[in-house]
């Protein structure tokens, strides 16, 4: 009898709070959105999972000697988004950027979301509940940069108990491009500039796509060493697969190895969706700034594009410029079908992939600033 | 409005002032770092055009995404100007 | 001369002792078993092979800085076993049992090796030289539950010091379920109850797969929390694969990672294998109780799903109760096996798929009970 | 008999007394849990199959070994089915 | 104003220190080494963007916190070498060996440049700003076995000072084994020996080979016990291999494990490759050391081979004595190759792997001396 | 002389000494190691030969480099003795 008092006792029924109950939901939603939404479901299914297995009671699996535990030590380190930065690196082909070097600066434009948005932040605490300091608004508004590995190596140095929500924003708005970025492109364009077909890039030499990691390190290191970890380790993925002499390591970069770090790095960043973590004021405000970041950057990235089209000898069609935000390659392939709508034979994909992947660069800069300034 | 400056008016007004100096600068470096970038790849690029013009050829260029989206974008384009000759003889 | 003299100190020969010499003879045995015998091989090679690493003198692979020691830190943590439960899980089809969910009951019963066994390690102690308590019964009677991972995380954390023992024998008996079942099997059916054929199941649609690891977690979180790293890691796996969505993180769980782990984890395992923990009279307890778990599990199973038969209006042929031990899929083709014997035209291998995948469920459920009830 | 009572035979009733609460306990949390997940599948199965009929098709269920398996007993079975008729017109 | 100043003191401008930037070039010098000569590209290349990331200023990627210190710690516990080595035995056929067991004089024989170039390390010390200290001396003479993780494995453990220096030698002169080794075996044979053809290798049955490893860990077991670490895992991965029996971890050890691995070890050797530890004279003297021990490794082989040619009753190619130093497969290659410049129809490859993997035992055990003897 | 022997020539002695030690104790560990090897080879292969003769066949074995080697050497051979062959018609 006094056993099954103590088994009682022991269930999760018996001991689970309102608020565990919710961030089980939570993690449920986050599931339904990855599964039957198709939501960045690689990052999105773990997450949501992770919520779940850290809010079950008794079960402690998130405090000292729990899984969720041990594998968040790769976040906290950073090894976990510096080893995915750097298999994203190997996956990423800098030769349509190489082609249309001015491109960087619609990547450069878009991170105005970043800046935007922390100063969005700062000014929120004058709402009651809101209270951000610099370095949690620095984590939050580095969602603008659209990219996820970033935006979780930033929030792990600068705000850990903001990660939970500013990863779930990131990939989720990541994965709301088709829908946020659309509209403010159409209000920002008019039909003729939509329709504006770009000259056909030129074939990049395999010298120059090897020569360029190496001056982006160069340049990081003398001008911005506090980026140098993620632009390093970046440059380095690229450099395996630009090189072409190593290819077993560059293709377990590219698969198994950042597959792996996928699965850990989900789980553990469901381990910081905890309900004391996720339950407050806060969560709402870092949602609402995720959005306008996101839209900020894609409305600076076109204006840029606006900008430059004036200025420039070769015809730049004003879409490409959303593409700056990175979230490669949907950003890209949202452009190109935009463009399509207004011309059906206006092919901006190669095109969008310039300052698509300039954003990449342009948020790890925009990062490495925030984390030198703000000490 | 006294009351939700619950930070004290000095502090937020100090928040808000580092947020503007902090955009500034952010945006300036960002941008200033983006544009010397180009400078670098255009005298890469050039450089390597001159002098090392044998090497070019991004056939065995390690890329992968990228290629893909090529090869579609230059067949797109090719089935278009296909289509926009046979129009015109219409 | 004096060097000489340090050299000859310094050989193995010199330093090495009547038990660790006994213990490198229990690896090569395992490697014998593994390798001629076929005995789960994946498993038994590396740990035979600890096994030979961790008793060498003087080389002290197992003590703080030898690689052995580090690799051991994977399975204290319950990292290690919790990944492979994570793969499995990704391998492991729930659509046979969830056509027929009655098959559950069998996946039950067979747990009641498992507690039988538990009941029989404290009566050893009347034996002179067994001294087992309540953890250590606890952590031997989960041999059978023909569970691996589920054995190996169990043990780590109420009897690392029986944790080799235990493992040895787990997968010991899990290779010779074709030998120890079907004498059982025989002798408690009848020739026309082995002739039985049953209805074929139903096709399971995609959506119930995917709900089902998630109803299994809730379950888990509100009835029975000790058991939801098992059950969690497990529905994890289950998930990524059923969902569809997530290919890419789903194969590398079920290829390279659980690859990757189940190294480390039979070389770890093997440095439990040291002469002081082995050579017990207590080891010899274990390995006769790991048969009777076996054979206790087996027999609750067809002895269940005689009883079942009587009151189930479809019949269910009482072999396939024996697949509720788990040992997936050995099990299931030993019933298969043994009802083609009787007869040739009967194909019961989806059937017993169903009990199969439940008493891997079961035994991860009666892990947590030990785990909640035995502090 | 006192001789191999070495923990104390009290002790020893305590641990056998242990022993069979933990195993009516163990196997009772076991059944009742299995039988509540099969209370649960059955609900899930029949709401799902009513209510989101068009959903089903296991065909692209990501399953690897049972399907295999599945395959194979299909297989069998369709010969089996052949035999007998087979037999019959002998 | 005064933020734009500490923006300024912030850059890698400002704090970057000569001996840094000498050391990025000497990582740029790896780099191009690895891509454009092709000079062992799968180590040098990781090494040397280690060597540009360690050196960045400010970015302190190698303090306690930064991924290369991290990193590191896989060296420093032995377990990157280790894993590596374990891989390489997976990858190894002693086929060509155990078809002619006595080419295992010629492995040992090779292993004089090991015990050679200790010496020359210790009189180098008449020399000033040249300090070497026993193990330091012993760490650099392992160059001579010209095998990658066993020199950084001893390293590690004996003089983790000199850890970076001794890798990018020991890489290097891999390398450049197509350059170093003809003239030295053109030297010491004469045109008939280099003709000389061998009676082909009768085949090796697969018990012998599965037998093998067995063997091999045993007897190191009973001689030499501090040679267990290396000999184990090369031993474990070789029986995973030749047993056939555990394919799928046998494939992953061969490929993503290793494979990782590399990458890990890479970058970590490439943080040891710091400014204070490189930068100095000794480096010189280690690079000179390596040259010296890779020669007289050559040199011993091919001169154990012609005393061996006169005592044998089959005739022996001296140049297959050149493999032993192992470096394999490359050392056989071009022992192959400088066959074929005087008798274009002798093919040398098989018989030369016999040597060739000899000289992996041989350095491995060489290490173990080393290591048992130096405290 | 005196100059460079920096570290006290006593020390200096010392250290060559345990050089020629480490030499000649090393070589003689590596080459008896080695020379054990080959007796325990010639055993094995002639037990194995002798005793369990069917099982041998290497075709099996999980051997990777080294047979394919193997294979261009044995092709590479039979390529040579064709030529041979033929040489000696002419
Ligand atoms: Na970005
Ligand atoms: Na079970
Ligand atoms: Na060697």
């Amino acid at each position: 009898m006094e056993n099954l008092t103590l088994l009682w006792e022991s269930t999760g029924l018996y001991n689970i709070t309102g608020p565990q109950a919710i961030m089980m939901a939570v993690g449920f939603l986050l599931l339904f959105l990855a599964i039957k939404k198709g939501f960045e479901p690689l990052l999105l299914l773990p997450i949501g999972f992770g919520a779940i297995l850290s809010n079950i009671p008794v079960a402690g699996m998130i405090d000292e000697g729990g899984i969720l535990y041990y594998l968040y030590g790769g976040i906290k380190s950073g090894v976990f988004p510096l080893l995915i930065f750097m298999g994203v690196g190997a996956m990423t082909d800098f030769g349509p950027m190489l082609a249309n070097p001015k491109t960087l600066f619609l990547g450069a434009a878009a991170q105005f979301g970043i800046f935007a948005t922390l100063f969005g932040a700062l000014a929120l605490n004058v709402v009651p509940g809101m209270n951000f300091d610099l370095k949690q608004a620095a984590a939050i508004a580095i969602i603008g940069g659209a990219d996820g590995p970033t935006a979780i190596y930033v929030a792990s140095k600068l705000a850990p108990e903001l990660l939970g929500a500013i990863a779930v924003a990131a990939y989720s708005y990541m994965a709301l491009v088709p829908l946020i970025q659309p509209p403010i492109m159409r209000a920002l364009t008019t039909e003729a500039e939509r329709k504006i077909e770009m000259q056909q890039l030129r074939v990049v030499s395999k010298t120059e796509k090897i020569v360029f990691p190496l001056m982006l390190i160069t340049l990081t290191a003398l001008l911005l060493p506090s980026a140098a970890p993620l632009v390093g380790m970046f440059s380095f993925g690229n450099l395996m697969n630009a090189s072409g002499v190593v290819d077993r390591i560059s293709k377990t970069a590219q698969n198994e190895l950042i597959n792996i770090v996928t699965i850990f790095l989900g789980l553990a960043v469901g381990s910081k969706l905890s309900a004391e973590a996720f339950l407050k004021m806060e969560t709402l405000g870092i949602l609402g700034l995720g959005a306008i970041a996101f839209s900020i950057g894609t409305a600076s990235g076109v204006l840029m594009a606006k900008v430059m089209n004036r200025f420039s000898s070769t015809p730049i069609n004003p879409l490409i410029g959303a593409a700056g935000v990175s979230a490669v390659p949907m950003a890209a392939r949202v452009a190109n079908k935009v463009g399509q709508e207004s011309n059906p034979y206006n092919f901006l994909l190669m095109h969008a992939m310039g300052p698509n992947v300039a954003g990449v660069i342009g948020s790890a800069v925009a990062a490495g600033v925030l984390l030198s300034l703000i000490k | 409005m006294q009351l939700t400056c619950h930070y004290g008016c000095n502090k937020m007004n100090e928040l808000i002032t580092s947020g503007i100096e902090l955009m500034l600068i952010g945006m300036g470096m960002v941008f200033s770092f983006l544009a010397m970038l180009i400078v670098a790849i255009k005298v890469m690029s050039s450089t390597i055009l001159r002098f090392f013009p044998d090497m070019s050829g991004a056939q065995n260029a390690g890329s992968h995404h990228g290629d893909d989206l090529g090869t579609i974008a230059a067949i797109s384009a090719a089935v278009h100007q296909y289509r926009l000759k046979h129009r015109k003889k219409d």
